[in-house]
C-alpha cells in the first residue's frame, strides 16, 4: 500500500484550517455573547494564549495510563471525525479519508473520543468526573436520537449512505439542501445539535460550581491543551456532518467558514435564551419533542 | 320375583354404602360394607335366575343334552361364591385393621385418623 | 494599633488523635488474607513539591510567562467576605475576562488563588490543600487587611494572621475591603510581576517548603493529611 | 418355552409353600421369596426376549382346558410379557429392598407379597372380566398387608381407609361384571362387543367396570386415598404400588376398553384431567413420597390419555403406551426406593444424596425420564404422540399434555435443584448398599430401556449418536482429574470438527467455528479447575454435543432431540453454580415450555409423516403453517431470550460458573439463533392473516434490544449486566435475522460472531475478577485496572467492539446494520435499535468504570491478576477482534455468497479497496490505519509534553478543599445511572416477571386450596369416589342422549 502524501498534507493543512478557525470563532462566539451582555469579552486570541498557558504548565499529575491516553483518544476522535468526513465538496483533496468510511463511519466515530474520554477520566477516582459522565452519557444516547432518525431519513430519501453523494444531490440551488427538500428531518437532526454541543439548556454534564466542570475535573497542563483543541475542533467537525446533510455542504473555504459559523450559532442562541436542564428533564425532552420529530421524518420519506 | 330380588339387593347396596359414608365407628362401617357386599351378592344371584328353571345341578333330573335349556346360570352362582370368600378375606383385614388402629390410637372414629392429608 | 498575640495557637499540651478514617488498618482481603492499610502512605502520593526549573531559552520562557500573565484562571474560591468583592469583575461593569481573567472551579486548571480575605484556621487547611492541588506556575493574592496581619480580627482566636507564613503570597491587595477596582489594579501588578518572571511562589514554596510546613502545622492542630497534597 | 401360567403357580405356589417354612427360618424363608419371583421374571424376561426376537407367538392359556368362555384363559402376548416382567422383576427388586422389613414381618407378609406379584401378572394376563376381579380383589388384600411392612404408624390408617375405598370399588365392579355378563352373555373379555357410548343397559354395566377401573387408577381428584399409601407405605412397597400396580391396572382398563372403542373418549377425558390436576396439586407438595405419589397418578392419567387414543395410535399404540409406561415404571420405582435411602421426609432432605455422585445421576436420570426427555422411552413416545396426535387434528391434546407435562418437569426439577443444591445434613450414617444396588440396578434398566426404545423407534437411536456417546463416556471417565478430562473434552470438541469441517456449508461452518472451536477455546479456562470437578463435563460435552447434532440436524427428529439434549445438559450445568437453584429452574421451566412447542410446531407441520426433513418446512400446508411458525418461533425465542420470555437468562447467565456464564451466553444462546434461521430460511414468508410474521420477529427483536440494554444499564451486578446485554444483543440479531434481506442475514451472522467473542470474554474477565473479589457487585469493586490489566485490556477491547466504536469489529456490524435497514420494509422498530446502540455503550462504560476505574477499595489493595487460564482465552479472543476488525473479509465473504443463494440481491463487493454495498462503503484496513495514526501522533505530541508528569495516588483529587474520606464513599459507581432512571425507569417495571410469577403463583395457590380436597378422612375419600362416578354419569348421560 503506497502512501498517499498529498492526501496526508492536505489532510494536515485541513487539521490547521480547521483548528485556527475554530480557535478564533468560538473566541468570537464568546465575545458576541459578552456584547449581547453587555461586556467588552475576551480577546479574540484569547484561546491560543490559555492553550499555550497550559502547555507552559511546569508540574503535571498523572493518576494512571488511562487517564493519561484519555485527552489522547479524545483529540483522535475529533481528528478523525474531521478527516473522515469530506470537507469541502467538489474536491478530491479536500475530502481527505473519506474514502475509508461514509456516514456511518462517522456517525460512530463520533463516540469515539466521548469513550476514551470518560475512560480516562473515570481513572482518576473523581467521584465528580464519574458524575459528570454519566450525565453525559445519559443524555448523549438520547440526544443523538433525533440526528440516527433524521439521517436515517435523509438516507433513505437519497437511497445512499455516501456523505459526497449526499452533498451532490443537494447542489444547484439553495432550494435543492436538505433544509427545504426534507425540514422535517433538518429540525430532527437539529434537535440532536442543539443537544450535543455542550451548550445550554444541555451543559449539566459539566456543571461548573456543582460537580466542578464534571468529566475533565481533574485534567489540566498539556491534557487540557489537548481538550481544548478538540474543543474547538470536535464541534466543528460535527457541525461539518449537519453542514453536509442538510445544508448543502460547502464547495470552498470561505462558505464553509459561513456555514459553520451559522449552524454553530443555532446552538448558541438556543443556549443564551434557556436555563439549564436536568439530566432526566432533557432525557424526557428529547423522547417527547425531538423523537416523535424524527418519527415523523422516517414515516414522511 | 328376580325383580324384587335385584331390587332389595340395591336396596342393600346403598343401605351399606349410606352406612359406611355416615357411620364414624369403625365397625359400624365395616358392618355396612358387609350388608353392601351382600346385596351385590344378592343382585349377582338375581342377574342369573331365571324365571322357571331349575338350580344348574346336572344329575338325572337336568339331562345333559337339555341342561341349557333347563337350569339357571350357574356363572352368577359361582361368582357369587368367589365374592363371598373374598368378601369375607376383606372383612377380615378390616377387622384386623380396625383392632390394630384401635390398639394403637384407641379410637374407632375414622374422622380422627386423618393425619395424612393434603 | 496593639500587637498580634504571640501565643496563638501555640498551645503544644492538647493531643489531637488522628482520625479515624486515616488510622492504620487491618482488613481481611477477600481470600481470606489480613492486610495492613496504612491510608496516608496507601491513599495520598507522599512526593515532596519539586522546584522547577524555568525554560532554557530566556524568550521562550519571557514568551511563557506572557502567556501566564494573559491567561490568569482564578480558582473559585471564597474564604471570607472578601469573595464578594470578586463577583462584580464578571459582570459588565468590570469585565474582567477582556484581561484574560477567567474563573475555574477545580485547582487543577486554576492557576490563582484568591485568598479573598479573613483565614479561619479551619478554612486555612483548605486553602493549603487547594493551593498545593493547583499546577505551578500558581500565584496567591492576598485580599484584604485581614491577610496581611488579621485585620480586624487581629486577636482572633482563630484567624491567622499573615498570609504568607503558610502560603507564598505574590501580592496583596489592602482595603477593608477592596473595591473590584482596586482588585483590578492588583491584577494588572501580578501581571507585571509574572511577565518580569518574578512570581515563582510555588518554586519559593517547595524551596522553603519545611518552613511552610512547620508554620502550617503551628496552627493547625488537626493535621489530617499528607504533607503535600498533590 | 415355559408355560406363563407358571409365572402365576409359581407365585401361589411359592406363597403357599412359605407356610411350611418355620416361622424362625427368614433367611430361607426370604430366599424362597426372592427364587419365586426370580423365577417368575425370568419366565416373563424370555417370553418378553422371545417376542422381542419374533421367536413367539401370542399365546393363549386354557386354564380348565375349555375354551372360553368356559374357563378362565390367560394370554401371553408382547404387551402382557413385559408387563409381567416390569411387575415381577419391580416384586423382585423390592423383595430385596424391602428384606429387612419382610424379615421382621416373618413368612407371612413374603407371602403376602408373592400373592401380590401373582395378582399383578394375573390382571395382565387374565382375559377373564371375573377372574380379573378377583385379581383386583387380591391385589387389595395384599396391599392392605403390605402397607403394614411400613414402621410409619400412620400407615395403619392409610391402610383402612384405602381399604373403605376399595369396597366401594369393588362393589361397582361387581355390578358392573354382573351386568357386563347378563348383557353379554359371556365373562370373556373378548367376548364384549364392541359396547356403543351409552348409560343405560349393556353400556351403563360397561361403565360401571370401566369407571371401577378408572378408579382402580387413582383418576384425580378422587384419590386421596392412594396418596396416604403412597405417603405413609415402606418406599419398596410403594414402588410396587406406584410402578407395578399401576401399570396393571391400567393393562387392564386398557383390556376393557379395547373391546369397545366408543368409550375411549371418557378415558381421554379421565386421563387428561388426572394428569393436569395431579400435577397441578404436586405444585405444593414437600413431602417427598406424598409428591411422588402425585407423579405417578399425573403419569397414570397421562397413560389412560394414551389409552383413550388408541384408535388413533394405531400400529404405534404399543410403543408410544410402553414408552410413556416404561419411563414411569422405572423411574417412579427408582425414585420410590431412593425414597427409602433419605432419612427424612421433606423434598429439601434429599441433599443428602450428594453423598454419593452417582444417585445424583440416578436422580437426574429418573426426572429426566419422567419429564420425556432423551434418550429415555418417554421422549420417543412423546414424539410419536405429539405427531400422530397432531395429524390426527387433536391439537387442543397435544398442548394440555404438554401443558401438564411442564408443570411435572416444574416440580421434579425444582426437586432436583433442592437435592443439589440445599444443605446436606450433618452426621450422615451413610447409605444402605443392598438399597443403594437396587437403585443403581434400576438406574442400568433406565438407560437400558432407553437404548431399547431409541432402537424400536423408526428414529434414530438417539443413544447411537457419537456426539452423545462421547458426552456419556465422560460419565465414565469422572474419577480422572480435570484437567485431563478438560484436555480430552478439548480434543473432542476440536476433533469432531475436523472430522465434519468438509460437509458443513458456509452457515453450518460458521455456526460449527463458534460451537465446537469456540467452546473448545473456553474450554481453556477450565484448565483453572483443578481436583475432580465431578459433575462439569459429562453436562458440559452433552450441552455441546446436542449443539453440535443441532446444527447437522436434516430432520426434525434430529433437530429436536438435539435441542432436549443441549438443553438438559445446559440445565446441569447451570444448576452447577452456587447460587443458581431457582435460576437454573426457570430456565428449564422455559426451556422445556419453548421445547414443546417446538415439538408442537414440528408435529404440526409434519403431519404425520415421518422422518420429516428440516426443508420440508418450506413445503408445509397454507392453512398450518402460520401455527407452525409461531410454534417454532416461540420455541426458538425461550432459547434467544426473547422480551417476554426472557426472564430466566439473568439469573441463569449470571449465577453459573465462570467458565459455565460464557458456554451459555457465548454458544448457548446461538442454538435459538440456529433454529430462527432455519425457521426463516424456509418459512420467512409466511403470513398470517395477511400479515407477514416476520413483521412481528422484527418488533420483538427490536423491542428485546431496546428493553435489554435498558435492564441492564440499572444493574448493580457485573455478570447479570452482562447477561441482560445477552437479552440485548439477541434481540438485535433476531431482528437483523427478521429483516429477511441480504444484509439483514449477514448481520445476524456478524453478530452470532461477534456476540460469541465479546460476550465470552467479558464474562470471564468478570469472572476472573470474581476469582480475586468474590463479590459480582460492581460498586464494592474499583481501581482495580492497576492490579488486573490483562483483564482490563479484554474488557476494554470488548466494550470498543460491543459498542460499536470504530476501528474494532463491532462497527463493521454496525455499518451492515445500516445498509441492511435501508432496504427494510419496517421503519418504526428501527428507532428501539437506534436507541439502544447507545444503551449498549451505558451498560458497557459502566461496567467497565466500576471495576477498573475509580478508586480501589482496602481490601483488594493486594489483588493478585486474575487467574492465567482464565485470562488465555481473553487474550485469544482479544487477538481475534483486532483482526476481524481488520480483515472482516476473511469469513464474511464465504458467508455473504451464502447467503445470495436466498437473496442474490444486496450483497456486498469485496474488494481490495474496501467494501462496497448498494449504499455506501467501509475500508477497515483504512479506517485503522487511519486511526492508528492519528492516535499515536496525538500520544507521542502528549508524551513529549507531559513525559514527566507526577504519578499521584487514588486520594490526590481536588475534592473542593477536602480530602476523600474513604474510598467506598468517594468511588462513584452505585445507582450510576440515576437520571436515566428518573426518565426511562417505567420502562423497566418487571411487568414480565410479575406476569409469570402471578402464573406460578395462581397455579401454586390453586394446588394449595385444592389439596385441602384431600381431607385425609376415609369416609370423605369414599365419598368423593362415590362422586366422582355420578359427576361422570351425569355429564356423561347429559352429554348423550
Amino acid at each position: 500500500m503506497s502512501i498517499d502524501w498529498p492526501r496526508i498534507g492536505y489532510a494536515a493543512l485541513t487539521l490547521f484550517i480547521v483548528i485556527n478557525y475554530g480557535m478564533i470563532m468560538t473566541a468570537l462566539v464568546r465575545k458576541i455573547g459578552a456584547r449581547v451582555s453587555g461586556r467588552y469579552g475576551i480577546r479574540i486570541y484569547q484561546n491560543y494564549i490559555d492553550l499555550v498557558k497550559n502547555i507552559a504548565l511546569r508540574s503535571k499529575i498523572t493518576h494512571g495510563v488511562m487517564y493519561y491516553l484519555g485527552p489522547v483518544f479524545r483529540l483522535t476522535g475529533g481528528v478523525g471525525l474531521l478527516l473522515f468526513v469530506p470537507t469541502i465538496y467538489g474536491s478530491a483533496m479536500w475530502s481527505n479519508f473519506s474514502f475509508a468510511g461514509d456516514l456511518v463511519l462517522a456517525l460512530y466515530f463520533v463516540f469515539f473520543g466521548t469513550l476514551g474520554m470518560a475512560l480516562g477520566a473515570a481513572e482518576s477516582g473523581h467521584p465528580y468526573s464519574a458524575i459528570g459522565i454519566t450525565r453525559g452519557l445519559s443524555q448523549v444516547t438520547v440526544a443523538e436520537l433525533p440526528l440516527a432518525l433524521a439521517v436515517f431519513a435523509i438516507s433513505l430519501q437519497y437511497q445512499t449512505l455516501n456523505i459526497t453523494d449526499i452533498v451532490a444531490a443537494q447542489q444547484g440551488g439553495i432550494f435543492n439542501w436538505t433544509l427545504f427538500t426534507n425540514p422535517v428531518a433538518t429540525l430532527a437532526a437539529l434537535f440532536a445539535f442543539v443537544g450535543t454541543m455542550m451548550r445550554s439548556p444541555f451543559d449539566v454534564v459539566i456543571a461548573p460550581q456543582e460537580i466542578p466542570i464534571g468529566p475533565p475535573t481533574e485534567y489540566h497542563s498539556s491534557y487540557l491543551a489537548l481538550m481544548q483543541t478538540n474543543r474547538v475542533l470536535f464541534p466543528i467537525a460535527k457541525t461539518v456532518i449537519y453542514m453536509n446533510l442538510f445544508f448543502g455542504g460547502a464547495t470552498n473555504w470561505f462558505e464553509f467558514a459561513i456555514k459553520v459559523f451559522a449552524i454553530y450559532m443555532i446552538s448558541v442562541l438556543v443556549g443564551v435564551v434557556h436555563p439549564r436542564f436536568r439530566v432526566e428533564q432533557s432525557i424526557t425532552f428529547f423522547l417527547k419533542w425531538g423523537l416523535p420529530v424524527g418519527v415523523l421524518a422516517i414515516l414522511l420519506v | 320375583m328376580a325383580e324384587i330380588a335385584m331390587m332389595s339387593g340395591f336396596a342393600l347396596i346403598l343401605l351399606g354404602i349410606f352406612g359406611a359414608l355416615t357411620n364414624r365407628n369403625l365397625l359400624r362401617m365395616i358392618v355396612a360394607f358387609s350388608i353392601a357386599s351382600t346385596g351385590v351378592n344378592v343382585v349377582l344371584v338375581s342377574i342369573g335366575y331365571l324365571p322357571g328353571r331349575t338350580a344348574p345341578i346336572l344329575d338325572a333330573a337336568v339331562p345333559l343334552e337339555s341342561a341349557a335349556a333347563q337350569i339357571v346360570d350357574p356363572v352368577p352362582q359361582a361368582l357369587v361364591l368367589t365374592a363371598i370368600v373374598i368378601g369375607l378375606g376383606v372383612t377380615a383385614l378390616m377387622l384386623a385393621y380396625a383392632y390394630s388402629l384401635f390398639r394403637h390410637r384407641k379410637s374407632l372414629d375414622i374422622s380422627d385418623f386423618t393425619e395424612l392429608k393434603w | 494599633m496593639k500587637h498580634m498575640d504571640p501565643n496563638f495557637r501555640k498551645d503544644t499540651k492538647t493531643e489531637f488523635p488522628q482520625r479515624e478514617e486515616l488510622k492504620p488498618r487491618k482488613v481481611t482481603t477477600p481470600d481470606g488474607q489480613v492486610i495492613d492499610i496504612e491510608p496516608l502512605q496507601d491513599y495520598f502520593c507522599q512526593e515532596p513539591p519539586k522546584v522547577h526549573q524555568k525554560s532554557y531559552f530566556k524568550i521562550v520562557e519571557d514568551f511563557y510567562n506572557w502567556c501566564r500573565a494573559e491567561s490568569l484562571w482564578i480558582l473559585a474560591f471564597g474564604t471570607g467576605c472578601g469573595a464578594i468583592e470578586m463577583r462584580p469583575l464578571m459582570t459588565p461593569r468590570f469585565d474582567a475576562y477582556r484581561y484574560g481573567i477567567q474563573w475555574r472551579a477545580t485547582p487543577r486548571q486554576a492557576n490563582l488563588l484568591m485568598i479573598s480575605g479573613y483565614l479561619s484556621v479551619k478554612t486555612l487547611k483548605r486553602a493549603i490543600r487547594t493551593y498545593e492541588q493547583m499546577q505551578g506556575p500558581k500565584y496567591v493574592v492576598g485580599l484584604g487587611s485581614c491577610t496581611i496581619n488579621g485585620g480586624m480580627y487581629w486577636d482572633s482566636y482563630n484567624t491567622i494572621k499573615k498570609l504568607e507564613e503558610y502560603l507564598p503570597v505574590d501580592l496583596y491587595i489592602a482595603g477593608c475591603m477592596p473595591r473590584p477596582e482596586a482588585l483590578l489594579a492588583g491584577f494588572m501588578e501580578l501581571k507585571k510581576k509574572i511577565k518580569a518572571g518574578n512570581a515563582e511562589g510555588a518554586n519559593k514554596y517547595a524551596e522553603k517548603f519545611d518552613w511552610y510546613k512547620a508554620n502550617q502545622k503551628a496552627v493547625i492542630k488537626d493535621w489530617d493529611m499528607p504533607d503535600y497534597n498533590w | 418355552m415355559v408355560s406363563p401360567i407358571l409365572i402365576i403357580a409359581i407365585g401361589l405356589g411359592a406363597a403357599f409353600l412359605l407356610g411350611f417354612v418355620n416361622e424362625d427360618r427368614k433367611g430361607i424363608a426370604f430366599a424362597l421369596t426372592l427364587a419365586a419371583l426370580a423365577a417368575m421374571s425370568l419366565i416373563a424376561l424370555g417370553w418378553t426376549l422371545a417376542f422381542a426376537a419374533g421367536n413367539a407367538q401370542t399365546a393363549d392359556i386354557l386354564t380348565a382346558g375349555f375354551p372360553p368362555p368356559f374357563a378362565i384363559n390367560l394370554r401371553m402376548g408382547p404387551a402382557e410379557a413385559a408387563l409381567s416382567l416390569l411387575v415381577a422383576a419391580t416384586g423382585f427388586l423390592s423383595a430385596i429392598y424391602m428384606r429387612d422389613a419382610l424379615y421382621r414381618h416373618g413368612r407371612r407378609a413374603m407371602a403376602v407379597l408373592l400373592v401380590a406379584i401373582m395378582a399383578l401378572t394375573g390382571i395382565v394376563m387374565t382375559r377373564d372380566i371375573f377372574n380379573l376381579f378377583v385379581f383386583f380383589e387380591l391385589i387389595v388384600i395384599a396391599t392392605g398387608g403390605l402397607v403394614l411392612l411400613s414402621e410409619d404408624r400412620r400407615a395403619l390408617a392409610a391402610g383402612f381407609k384405602y381399604l373403605v375405598v376399595a369396597q366401594v370399588i369393588s362393589i361397582m365392579l361387581l355390578i358392573g361384571i354382573a351386568f357386563v355378563y347378563h348383557a353379554m352373555g359371556s365373562l370373556n373379555i373378548d367376548d364384549i362387543g364392541p359396547v356403543a357410548l351409552g348409560f343405560s343397559g349393556a353400556g351403563l354395566a360397561l361403565f360401571l367396570v370401566l369407571v371401577a377401573l378408572f378408579l382402580e387408577l387413582k383418576p384425580f381428584p378422587a384419590n386421596g386415598w392412594a396418596l396416604d399409601i403412597y405417603e405413609s407405605a415402606h418406599p419398596g412397597f410403594s414402588a410396587i404400588f406406584s410402578a407395578a400396580s399401576g401399570s396393571a391396572a391400567l393393562f387392564a382398563a386398557d383390556k376393557v376398553l379395547a373391546t369397545s372403542p366408543a368409550w375411549l373418549p371418557l378415558a381421554t377425558a379421565i386421563g387428561i384431567i388426572t394428569f393436569i390436576g395431579a400435577n397441578i396439586l404436586a405444585l405444593r407438595q414437600n413431602n417427598d413420597r406424598r409428591l411422588l405419589g402425585y407423579s405417578s397418578v399425573a403419569q397414570i392419567g397421562l397413560l389412560l390419555t394414551i389409552v383413550g387414543q388408541r384408535d388413533l395410535l394405531g400400529d404405534s399404540y404399543l410403543f408410544i403406551a410402553g414408552g410413556v409406561l416404561v419411563a414411569h415404571a422405572i423411574a417412579k420405582a427408582g425414585l420410590f426406593w431412593m425414597s427409602g435411602l433419605v432419612g427424612h421426609r421433606d423434598l429439601k432432605d434429599w441433599a443428602v444424596l450428594r453423598a454419593n455422585p452417582v444417585l445424583i445421576f440416578a436422580f437426574a436420570t429418573f426426572v429426566a425420564m419422567l419429564v420425556g426427555l432423551p434418550p429415555f422411552p418417554g421422549f420417543y413416545a412423546k414424539w410419536d404422540l405429539a405427531h400422530i396426535l397432531m395429524a390426527g387434528d387433536r391439537a387442543w391434546l397435544v398442548a394440555l399434555i404438554l401443558i401438564g407435562a411442564l408443570i411435572e418437569a416444574g416440580y421434579l426439577f425444582r426437586w432436583f435443584g433442592f437435592a443439589t443444591k440445599r444443605e446436606a445434613p450433618e452426621g450422615f450414617p451413610g447409605f444402605s448398599v443392598n438399597k443403594m444396588g437396587i437403585v443403581f440396578v434400576t438406574l442400568l434398566a433406565g438407560w437400558t430401556s432407553g437404548w431399547i426404545w431409541g432402537d424400536l423407534s423408526a428414529n434414530p437411536n438417539v443413544l447411537s449418536m457419537v456426539p452423545v456417546l462421547f458426552a456419556l463416556a465422560f460419565l465414565v471417565l469422572e474419577p480422572l482429574p480435570a484437567r485431563i478430562k478438560n484436555l480430552i473434552a478439548i480434543a473432542g470438541l476440536v476433533g469432531w470438527f475436523v472430522f465434519r469441517y468438509p460437509a458443513y456449508d458456509p452457515l453450518q461452518l460458521v455456526f460449527a467455528i463458534i460451537i465446537l472451536v469456540g467452546g473448545a477455546v473456553i474450554f481453556l479456562a477450565s484448565f483453572n479447575w483443578q481436583g475432580r470437578r465431578l459433575g462439569f463435563y459429562p453436562p458440559a460435552m452433552l450441552m455441546y454435543a446436542g449443539l453440535a447434532m443441532l446444527i447437522e440436524a436434516e430432520t426434525s427428529f434430529t433437530f429436536f432431540a438435539s435441542w432436549e439434549i443441549l438443553t438438559l445438559g445446559s440445565y446441569f450445568l447451570i444448576l452447577r453454580g452456587k447460587m443458581s437453584e431457582p435460576h437454573a429452574l426457570s430456565y428449564i421451566a422455559f426451556s422445556l415450555g419453548g421445547a414443546f412447542a417446538i415439538l408442537a410446531g414440528f408435529a404440526l407441520a409434519a403431519n404425520g409423516t415421518q422422518p420429516f426433513e428440516m426443508a420440508a418446512l418450506a413445503d408445509v400446508a397454507q392453512t398450518a403453517a402460520p401455527y407452525v411458525f409461531i410454534l417454532l418461533a416461540v420455541g426458538f425465542m425461550t432459547k434467544t431470550a426473547s422480551i417476554g420470555l426472557h426472564i430466566w437468562l439473568p439469573g441463569a447467565h449470571a449465577e453459573a460458573e465462570t467458565d459455565v456464564s460464557p458456554m451459555v451466553s457465548g454458544i448457548l444462546l446461538k442454538a435459538g439463533l440456529f433454529g430462527l434461521w432455519v425457521l426463516l430460511m424456509h418459512m420467512g414468508q409466511t403470513q398470517f392473516y395477511g400479515i407477514n410474521l416476520t413483521y412481528f420477529l422484527v418488533w420483538i427483536g427490536a423491542i428485546s434490544a431496546f428493553l435489554g440494554g435498558l435492564m441492564a444499564i440499572f444493574q448493580e451486578d457485573a455478570k447479570r449486566l452482562l447477561a441482560y446485554s445477552s437479552i440485548s444483543q439477541m434481540g438485535y440479531a433476531l431482528f437483523s435475522l427478521a429483516l429477511m434481506n441480504h444484509l439483514g442475514w449477514l448481520l445476524a451472522l456478524m453478530f452470532v460472531i461477534n456476540h460469541y467473542v465479546y460476550k465470552s470474554m467479558l464474562f470471564l474477565a468478570v469472572g476472573g475478577v470474581y476469582a480475586r473479589t468474590h463479590t459480582k457487585l460492581m460498586y464494592k469493586m474499583g481501581g482495580l485496572i492497576t492490579l488486573m490489566p490483562f483483564s482490563f485490556v479484554s474488557v476494554l477491547i470488548g466494550i470498543i467492539a460491543m459498542s460499536g466504536v470504530p476501528p474494532l469489529s463491532g462497527f463493521g456490524g454496525r455499518w451492515v446494520f445500516y445498509n441492511a435497514i435501508m432496504t427494510a420494509d419496517m421503519r418504526l422498530p428501527i428507532i428501539l435499535i437506534f436507541l439502544s446502540g447507545p444503551i449498549g455503550f451505558l451498560y458497557l462504560f459502566r461496567l467497565i468504570h466500576s471495576i477498573f476505574l475509580g478508586q480501589l477499595k482496602d481490601e483488594h489493595r493486594k489483588l493478585k491478576e486474575a487467574p492465567f487460564w482464565l485470562l488465555v482465552p481473553q487474550m485469544i479472543f482479544v487477538l481475534f477482534l483486532l483482526a476481524f476488525a481488520v480483515v472482516p473479509g476473511l469469513i464474511l465473504r464465504r458467508v455473504d455468497a451464502y447467503i445470495s443463494t436466498f437473496f442474490p440481491e444486496g450483497g456486498l463487493e469485496w474488494t481490495s479497496g474496501g467494501i462496497i454495498s448498494e449504499f455506501g462503503y467501509w475500508n477497515p484496513v483504512a479506517i485503522m490505519l487511519v486511526i492508528g495514526v492519528i492516535f499515536v501522533s496525538v500520544f507521542l505530541l502528549l508524551l513529549w509534553m507531559n513525559h514527566d508528569a507526577q504519578k499521584v495516588k487514588q486520594f490526590n483529587i481536588g475534592f473542593a478543599g477536602e480530602r476523600p474520606y474513604r474510598p467506598e464513599t468517594t468511588h462513584f459507581a452505585w445507582n450510576f445511572f440515576a437520571p436515566y432512571r428518573k426518565a426511562m425507569g417505567f420502562l423497566v417495571l418487571p411487568v414480565v416477571t410479575t406476569f409469570w410469577n402471578a402464573v406460578t403463583d395462581v397455579l401454586h395457590e390453586t394446588a394449595d386450596f385444592a389439596r385441602k380436597f384431600y381431607t385425609g378422612n376415609g369416609q370423605t375419600y369414599a365419598l368423593q369416589a362415590l362422586g366422582f362416578v355420578v359427576v361422570l354419569f351425569l355429564i356423561g348421560s347429559g352429554g348423550t342422549p
